[in-house]
């Protein structure tokens, strides 16, 4: 066992770190929230530029345009994107992380010719069309329609949830192929454009007052039947693949990023006053709270290294995804509580100033509610967990 | 000793319960967004009795009040807590005893606690940036919908004319129902109350503002508990599922706690041979805070999906739980005070 | 709503406290754990002390030997009985606590005749007779038959986790009467002399290394059709009016304990040396966690008074007790917890000395782990709650 | 980089878990309850080579050991853990280095770490009464069945011969497969260490005490797991309720946080480019701490009434989770280390 980097990623490194310190200053401050327009052309602008140096899809094989970088070099890529403080990937996330690699995994020849190359240069950004108003834990009861009529499919019905798709040019859509097909079975994954007659997209607002997710309306939509990925009524495995992709890697940033955040906690709470003088962080409680956010944020860490370790060897993501995404949520949510508490009345009345942000310290509690519903709540993680890694009976 | 509430409390708890649904319908709340409260609110308010609840009757120079005392203001503000009312209800009802024309409806009071002792501060100056709470801005709840302003220190009340208080800054706060006044420096103010009287008004804090964090609570509970019984999935109500079930029941226990606390505070404060009003008051509101904060967590997790949007109610009760457990000390700072409680007693047993 | 006592429940306070101030100590150290029958004989000669002073049965009407005080009294009861240290009420438990009530309640007059007066006295101890090895959490599907052969009941089965049934002369048994009924129908309640041939008694060993539990083998055990309970098959009636007394005020003494037992905590924390010179009681963390503790136990306190008293107003147990219940269970083993962690390796060594005693330590948290799981688990109370007062469905 | 085990590292762990399963069996615990290991089995120990595995090898005048290292002494712990194996062989293991003959089996070496510097203690006398850990006596487990007792101050390393140790008192350790010896004062010792072995020592005890806390976490687990599959209540089995699934769920997330997290720091610690080897060491000790208590409380507890009885397996996990969690830092210590170490990276960024 051996946990340091070779020669070969620590050159990567170096070379990652002086573009880093080059363009994330030169690409300026991200646009305020809200102005989607924006935050749209200033994320594709970003991936344009990671895509010309060389640094997008990292963990896309070559074949397919990506870097096809060993796994080493993706962990060296998030530890230095992070240091540098770089954009997140934001819109450019369901099309790097879900729709690429499912249409690298199962998608036509001609869908990866077209679509790669344009979700690798940010030309194209995605979203998902998967949750339904009453399919949500329950996503295989799900009951947008897809009639085949000649070579294309006439969907109507209803989404949920979908990330972005206000600024987005195509959906991955689940809909329904078979009607009378038992609810696994009778699925199908399509490639929606979003610019097509009889797509209405609604923001939606969230408790932390902005709007990622949008509702999707879907009136006599048409699809062409090339843009069907895998066979006809096998989406729900077509979906499997992504889901299960989503639940690996995708944390790797997550838990990085909570890591700095406990550091902006730390650094806040060395200016918050204390009641009976001097600041927040002489209370030994705080720091010891902070150790032990720490030691699961690294314990985080080693079970993703260990993961992508295991996903290298085995090619399967690793089982351990669903402990991953709810830890990482639980975690999540005692840090941003723990901020919300250090700042007290400036997160609540919202104050900004003198190195302390009350209006950011409340968003981010805000948004991390979402962690342990988004992507399979944590009472469905615990019951995965139960049954596919502990081998407990499906249902009481 | 009799704990439950005879009939004259129920009546008036249906009376604040009524009066609130009309005035404060929790099917509209986006349009209490941001927004102060109808002044015409007031009056009504007066005459329900809410706001003369404190004042000590017969008290000589005193306003005509219910002289009902601190249970039936218990019984008020858990209604006020659980419709989420908007406005300076909480500090105009504490500051009756001590500003005229408040128990009437005609005087708004805003105020805010700074932790410590008064002295060496200036009394009819403005005190400069205050070092208190948090980032050398005093964030005050209502600050620009009242008409006074009241600073309750640990041995002194001040009060200053809302128009003499230097311009606020626009604070975001956390909760769309609670707009806040952020000021750049502790205002000028003229003395209205000694340490005893600050004290009382600080207990009394502590005890009303654990009862609205008891009707959050219970206001986070039901939307919670009538979402499981309506939604399904995998062809059935969410509320079969035995995680919700106990998600469910721990909110439940958490708002029992927390309420029997408060009302027994209520009731200590009122006869101290029933207990220590200081730590009935702490354990109060500790469980309140714990109970509004928790529950409104887990309502957000129950709604799920729907639970994480700004049109369903989960999230109004949870910024208003965060609202209140930073008003009259966190439930950290009850914590240390109980904690240090127990070690005197112990040390002098 | 008025929290204080009145003058005659002062001058019953006062009374009662100059009693056991002069009985209490003259009423010797206990027993060493695990010898029974000393333990027998000394808490029974305690009851008899009790029920000599006017004592036993506080909550007991007067018509059947009780005091009938006014439930302000028991409060008083408790507080004074906890303040001076007097026998836990230990082997006389389900005799006054269940099967007195129950007879009480549900008993022929011949049965409150003989029994009750035995049972105030502390001449006859009882044990209870109701879950079996695989009727734990389902007590309704429990098997042990009583066959009706003329005037009497050949019993067969086996009963567990009867609470000191070693030392019990009588057992509150629940038996199946009517195989063929359904499973909450078919049962009877039955008064069973421990001494009958065909009661085998084996003692349990449980993880705090004592035996407060015993297994009971019944073979061909005759019970005289005299000792039903209630109407024949009408025994779940009868036991639910002893769970829903069990979970109404039973806890009551054990909370006045929870007090205790975090003053005891203090009390060793200010002895216990902490690593970087002075005392573990220098923590504030500590100090948090015991005001914290504190707070709920108060809390469970204003609860169990609120109960009480809407017992006392209704006729009826409150719902609150499932609650009291649960938070007693977490906040016992919350408590129990943090004392091992400030004795640490006195705990865990079994160290006495210098006011600290890591075995009691160590004893109580072990025992405080019975408290989810028995007279029904956490889970099951989580399921009432929700179920019983939340108005949830059945089952999933 | 590479996490994952290798062929030789694999072969190791399966030998070790033979091992234990043939000397360890879980299936007559009580037949160990309070003895002292068997002394044949120390020279089985050093032939399975786990006795010598922190030896480095080709250091001069080392014994000869199996050179393998901190990994492999993980993989070794985490299955003695799992099989709540008895005996001294921790500190032995730790000791080899330092003291003669103990990777041979010949010599037992009982341990304790004694929080702060020897500096200013006399070495070679007994230096009185400890005022150490908790109540002026030492306990140390196994402190009976050695041959050379060893404590391990934050800057020193001493040893005594057990037979020149005064005589212990009798102490009730919570764990009945884990004997303690109490010793009324720290032993007069010889010095075998400086400050910096010291230092490794206690950090490589804090890694291997982890790693059997993580194999003490997993063997929860399987017995909660088997239970849940095995025992039915309502008709089904109790795996099929959504309360029982959670809790194992739960176990299973702490078992694997603290397993990544402890060999990580073994990692970690053979070499320090990888990450801060102290820090790696107090993630590691205090999540698998959590996870070895919270296993076997969770353990005790889906075994239900079970769980309860001195017969069924849960019990002795948790109590064995304790022993190892008084070892080498709590949970809070390391807490406090760790936050210390964020605050410290902060301030100088």
């Amino acid at each position: 066992m051996d946990l340091t980097y070779n020669e070969e990623d620590e050159a990567f490194r170096a070379e990652l770190r002086t573009w880093l310190q080059a363009e994330v200053p030169a690409h300026g401050a991200p646009p305020p929230p809200g102005d989607w327009p924006a935050r749209r052309a200033y994320d594709t602008a970003w991936q344009r530029k990671l895509h010309d140096a060389g640094y997008a899809g990292l963990h896309w094989p070559a074949a397919f345009g990506g870097r096809g970088a060993p796994v080493t070099q993706q962990l060296v890529y998030l530890e230095e994107y992070a240091r540098a403080g770089a954009p997140y990937i934001s819109v450019n996330f369901v099309g790097m992380m879900h729709a690429g690699p499912t249409l690298i995994a199962e998608g036509t020849d001609a869908q990866r010719a077209y679509h790669l190359p344009r979700i690798l240069s940010g030309e194209d950004i995605w979203c998902q069309g998967f949750s339904e108003p009453s399919a949500g834990s329950d996503l295989a009861s799900l009951r947008t329609s897809a009639v085949r009529v000649g070579d294309e499919y006439i969907v109507n019905g209803q989404k949920i949830w979908s990330t972005r798709a206000h600024v987005a040019d195509y959906c991955e859509l689940l809909v329904r192929t078979d009607p009378d097909a038992r609810k696994h079975r009778g699925i199908s994954w399509l490639i929606l454009d979003m610019r097509s007659p009889g797509v209405e997209v609604r923001p939606m607002r969230t408790i932390d007052g902005e709007s990622h997710f949008c509702e999707v309306f879907l009136t006599d939509v048409r699809v062409p039947v090339a843009n069907l990925v895998g066979a006809e009524n096998d989406g729900w495995r077509v979906t499997n693949v992504t889901l299960r992709f989503e639940r690996g890697t995708a944390f790797a940033q997550h838990i990085i990023t909570l890591r700095t955040q406990l550091r902006d906690l730390v650094r806040a709470a060395r200016l918050v006053p204390a009641a009976g003088g001097g600041t927040a962080w002489d209370d030994p409680a705080l720091r010891a709270q902070v150790g032990r956010l720490e030691a699961s944020a690294d314990g985080l860490w080693r079970m993703t290294q260990k993961g992508i370790a295991e996903a290298e060897a085995t090619g399967l993501p690793a089982p351990t995804g669903s402990a991953v995404k709810l830890r990482f949520s639980e975690l999540s949510q005692e840090l941003s509580e723990l901020a919300v508490r250090v700042l007290g009345r400036a997160a609540v009345g919202g104050v900004q100033g003198a190195g302390v942000d009350g209006v950011e310290t409340a968003r981010a509690y805000l948004w991390s509610l979402q962690y342990s519903i988004a992507a399979g709540t944590s009472q469905i993680q615990r019951n995965l967990i139960a049954e596919r890694i502990l081998g407990m009976p499906r249902a009481a | 000793m009799q704990f439950r509430l005879d009939d004259d409390q129920l009546a008036m708890r249906d009376a604040v319960r009524a009066f609130c649904a009309d005035h404060f319908p929790l099917d509209d709340l986006a349009a209490r967004e941001g927004k102060p409260t109808d002044a015409a609110l007031w009056p009504a308010l007066a005459e329900l009795g809410v706001l003369g609840l404190l004042l000590d009757e017969g008290e000589p120079g005193s306003e005509p009040g219910s002289g009902l005392g601190l249970v039936e203001a218990a019984i008020a503000f858990e209604q006020l807590g659980a419709h989420l009312a908007g406005g300076p209800v909480l500090w105009s009802t504490l500051a009756a005893p001590f500003v005229d024309r408040v128990a009437e409806g005609s005087v708004r009071v805003a105020g805010v606690a700074i932790d410590g002792p008064a002295t060496g501060r200036a009394t009819g100056t403005a005190t400069g940036p205050t070092t208190g709470p948090t980032t050398g801005s005093l964030v005050v709840e209502h600050g620009d919908e009242c008409d006074v302003l009241l600073v309750a220190y640990d041995d002194r009340l001040d009060v200053c004319p809302r128009a003499e208080v230097a311009a606020s800054v626009a604070g975001t706060p956390l909760d769309p129902l609670t707009p806040v006044a952020v000021l750049p420096d502790i205002p000028a103010a003229t003395v209205v109350g000694d340490a005893p009287e600050a004290g009382r008004l600080r207990l009394r804090g502590e005890i009303l503002s654990a009862a609205a964090l008891v009707g959050v609570a219970q206001g986070a509970l039901d939307v919670a508990r009538d979402y499981a019984l309506e939604r399904e999935q995998f062809g059935v109500a969410i509320g079969s599922f035995q995680a919700i079930k106990h998600m469910l029941a721990d909110m439940y226990v958490r708002v029992e706690l927390a309420r029997a606390a408060a009302y027994a505070a209520a009731a200590v404060a009122t006869d101290p041979r029933a207990g220590d009003p200081q730590r009935a008051a702490s354990a109060a509101k500790l469980l309140a805070g714990e109970a509004g904060i928790a529950n409104g967590r887990a309502a957000v997790q129950v709604l799920g999906g729907m639970g994480f949007t700004w049109d369903m109610l989960p999230h109004y009760f949870l910024k208003r739980a965060w609202v209140l457990e930073n008003q009259f000390g966190t439930a950290s700072s009850h914590a240390a005070r109980l904690g240090a409680a127990v070690g005197s007693e112990v040390a002098a047993s």
